[in-house]
């Protein structure tokens, strides 16, 4: 790999998720590296590709060096075709106008469900996280794909808490709890990009990053990850890609 | 916890929906909120904070406001720092993602000294919707099967009579009082809102009454020239009050972006230790000020003019 | 009455019905005479009235003259305060912030139940009338005022079909099918004004038009009318009200 | 009657929600709706009723239609007059009540030829609005103990589980096109509407698909620099015909009011024998005009100035 140009850990997340989308598509982004990695896949090799934001804008073109503090602020409007209430705005996941969401996350477990709610016990918590935010709505009704660093802490036989459902405890859960759309499609690490297995619904790598082998991924996940022999390997980030993403982050915002 | 059908229309009822002139002070408009009320905020994280108003609560001492609003900033952390409410109600509360966990909140709530009580996004604005509707729930189809809902004892899941299907049924919020920030609105209470309109009109519909502070208080002449701009009505409307950068240091949509320079000196400031650092941020820009004038030069004009760059430059295209 | 000015029994009922709103009361009013009537109150002694229609409009000044051909076009949004979705208007009624309900009938029954579906069986009727609009919301959601012509015909004892519910069968029956607010207030007629027995919810005689006797309202009603001895007597038309209404309908598209 | 859940969402899916241009002439746009389909009509009574459109599907002789709308008015009775549909649902149905009782709705409900299903206009307005909504269902506190309910089958009626009151459950509704008639929109379908909105933002986001007609198409740059002006979605469109006056002879907002001349003829030519008067008006208007202006043509140039001068009269003020 010594003729790829250098690249943080967090800009490898938002180039490999961000080739996850495609064209045409509409995708329920959250801030971070999801805004950035959708802003990237619309600007690189997605022009048609439609960004939906939880503060209520549809379809804007993110301003370069103007990245927003949150979705919900003016710079998340520049552009759009147009502003609903926050209500709104999300209901189109319920009425089925997104085709993906895509969010970060803190802590994940082997089904894919998410905790962004309370490390340890939560009447008790270590650590009181910032919450569901519209992660619970997204989650609950679209495909997802979640950008995440591949730490041990982080991906955790069962999450300490549910504040987004992937897969609950596997199987048919989900949709036996009445979740009956959506669901995680994939989870991108900075080591490999993940997915889950049709039947039990148990997180697999369906693809390795550049020089990552499978034993750095078991090495750096808190459960037994499935991985097939002879794995895919990504293309490491192109020089365009990262162009693009430093032309919009330069003071590494979301990247550092 | 959900007010009864009768209850809520009698409350309607008895307030002064006529169309009159509600202008008044900051102050004034503070002693409209009574002590252990449900107090519903507008806007979203950085944007359109009613903070004028914040700030005029926390100078009058309130105390056991149960507030509630879509996502919860830096009003959050001093609103449980200054002990005017020892419980909030969102979907996610810390300062703004790029200055990481709010530690004010951290502590408040990991010590137990205050309640963070968690709700999905949607399942907020359906909950207002619902209470500006006048219907005691509104279905939803998320929320099942994950632990927030778990912790809810208010909420209800049945099998669709038509389809059949699982669903979440969310009980309606009517808060005892609104607090918005719009752009412009008349005297009567007519608002006129730009850009990202958040919760506000469900808010505004479902409570019991509505404090409206205002950037500029325009004619009602000009509301009637363009009466598809008006997005709350006047008799949702009990209070009035001009303010200019209300929001300050959040933003206004068009007005003025986020105050980002005081937004890092206040999270330095509360990094070490939380409880401190908030009684001495409140110190100094909440109780010292005389008035919002004062506050706003505390903030700085350089601050102020370059804020207002930024805000204003969303219609340079 | 040989001083009083001459009027048409449509003018003598928009005069009747418009002194029943006050000033600062939130109205909702139909096209026709209610909307004449709401639009004379507000010229005549309620200025600071605020009207609703159907629509979506929210506090107009319907301006003399180019009077609406129903409240759903932009004649009825002269100077408003507020444009809404046609839901949103009526939800307004569901919410509380209306006052009083104020429409036309075309049929009526001694427990204020009014028809606009059917004349004859539902099934198979002599005449199909244009429907509830939004007559049934407004009544099952507020107090009503109804203005309409008193006619044997009109007053029956019970109606063909409830587009808009008045007491259904009297007594609590209103509350016990799930209505428990607002109900029929004042019927307005070119003879009386009625209202309704608290208990038995039978409609009863208010006030007599001038030079007009109980017998000459038993005669025109379909069922017996409870009447007071020594019943009140309303104040004709007063010169002003009518130059009001004439000013305001000068081609008498709702008063001829 | 309400569409699964699954079924809603698949159909959703399998649409073109890319940003794209789909502009094309009325007959093109009449080929995207098929016979047997239920066709939802935006505006309401006279006012920005989708004309152009209704003339183009019954010129293309489509049948069986169920049609739905707040309030319909002489497109009711073209529609029925002309075969297109023998099935309409909505709460009031006549020309105006300026003109009585229409003649023609008369003739075709009570002869049984065609059926009116009634349902009250707060009812129709939430069933677009679940649709719109994705949920089965939305509660109402209106309609209950009336005739009205008492002929629909498709209603539940419920205790509520958080108070315990009684309400009543309708269906959500999600047609299969919306015809939706606005001031403007871009080529992808991003549209502004000026003045009534009437139920058009619910109709359209509720339905599988949507026919937009605009008096005029503007840039995309257009809707840009004003995101909040948008009143319905691009993704949520499927084509894009511009007809100027494409309401005549009903009204679009701010830009020409009703011809009433014409409206006068029309109910005076459908009073003694409603079946031959329509049709007779059905060859004139609708079989006769080999296109769009042609039709314009025969409503008479004079008449269209003046309902312009009356329409535009909006904003004197």
């Amino acid at each position: 790999m010594t003729e790829a140009p250098d690249f943080t850990a967090s800009e490898l997340l938002a180039v490999m998720s961000g080739r996850l989308l495609e064209d045409g598509q509409v995708v329920f982004a959250g801030v971070g590296i999801p805004l950035l990695a959708a802003t990237l896949a619309q600007r690189h090799h997605a022009p048609g590709l439609t960004i939906l934001f939880e503060g209520g804008t549809l379809g804007p073109f993110v301003v370069p060096g103007e990245l927003p503090p949150s979705t919900n602020e003016q710079r998340c409007t520049r552009r759009a075709n147009m502003l609903l209430s926050i209500t709104d705005v999300l209901l189109l996941l319920q009425r089925g106008y997104v085709d993906v969401g895509f969010m970060g996350g803190a802590q994940i477990d082997k089904h894919g469900n998410l905790n962004s709610s309370f490390i340890g016990d939560a009447d008790a918590p270590s650590v009181r996280l910032p919450g569901s935010g519209g992660g619970n709505d997204i989650s609950s009704l679209t495909q997802m794909i979640v950008a995440m660093k591949h730490e041990k802490r982080r991906f955790v036989e069962r999450v300490d808490f549910v504040t987004s459902p992937g897969y609950l405890d596997g199987g048919a859960s989900r949709s036996d709890a009445g979740l009956i759309t959506g669901g995680m499609y994939r989870v991108v690490t900075d080591l490999a990009i993940l997915g889950f297995d049709e039947e039990t619904r148990r997180m697999k790598v369906e693809a390795l990053h550049p020089g990552v082998t499978p034993d750095d991924v078991q090495a750096n996940t808190g459960f037994e990850v499935l991985i097939d022999t002879g794995v895919a390997v990504t293309e490491p980030p192109r020089a365009s890609e990262l162009a693009v993403l430093r032309e919009l982050d330069p003071e590494r915002l979301y990247t550092s | 916890m959900t007010q009864s059908y009768l209850e809520l229309r009698e409350r309607t009822r008895a307030r002064d929906r006529s169309l009159h002139e509600k202008v008044m002070s900051l102050d004034e408009a503070a002693c409209r909120v009574a002590d252990g009320e449900h107090v519903a905020v507008g806007g979203c994280t950085l944007s359109r904070t009613p903070m004028a108003m914040i700030w005029a609560l926390i100078r009058a001492h309130k105390r056991d406001l149960t507030v509630s609003r879509s996502i919860v900033s830096t009003e959050g952390d001093l609103l449980f720092a200054s002990g005017v409410s020892e419980h909030i109600l969102t979907s996610w509360f810390s300062q703004g993602i790029v200055w990481g966990i709010s530690k004010v909140m951290r502590h408040y709530t990991e010590t137990g000294k205050a309640r963070f009580e968690e709700w999905s996004h949607m399942s907020i604005g359906l909950r207002y919707r619902a209470g500006a509707m006048g219907v005691p729930f509104m279905p939803v189809r998320s929320m099942m099967g994950s632990g927030v809902a778990g912790r809810l004892a208010d909420l209800r899941e049945i099998d669709c009579p038509f389809t059949g299907e699982k669903l979440m049924l969310l009980p309606a919020l009517n808060p005892d009082v609104a607090l918005i920030h719009v752009q412009r609105c008349d005297a009567y209470g007519n608002a006129q809102i730009d850009g990202l309109q958040f919760m506000d009109m469900d808010i505004a519909m479902a409570a019991n009454r509505v404090i409206m502070t205002t950037e500029r208080i325009i004619s009602n002449d000009r509301i009637r020239r363009a009466p598809d701009q008006t997005k709350i009505p006047f008799f949702a409307v009990d209070a009035v009050v001009e303010v200019p950068y209300g929001s300050a240091p959040h933003e206004c949509y068009g007005m003025y972006e986020p105050f980002f320079g005081h937004l890092d000196e206040y999270a330095e400031a509360t990094k070490r230790d939380p409880e401190a650092g908030a009684r001495e941020y409140l110190e100094r820009y909440y109780a010292a000020p005389k008035d919002w004038s004062e506050y706003l030069d505390l903030l700085g004009i350089e601050n102020v003019l370059d804020a207002t760059r930024r805000g204003r430059s969303i219609y340079d295209d």
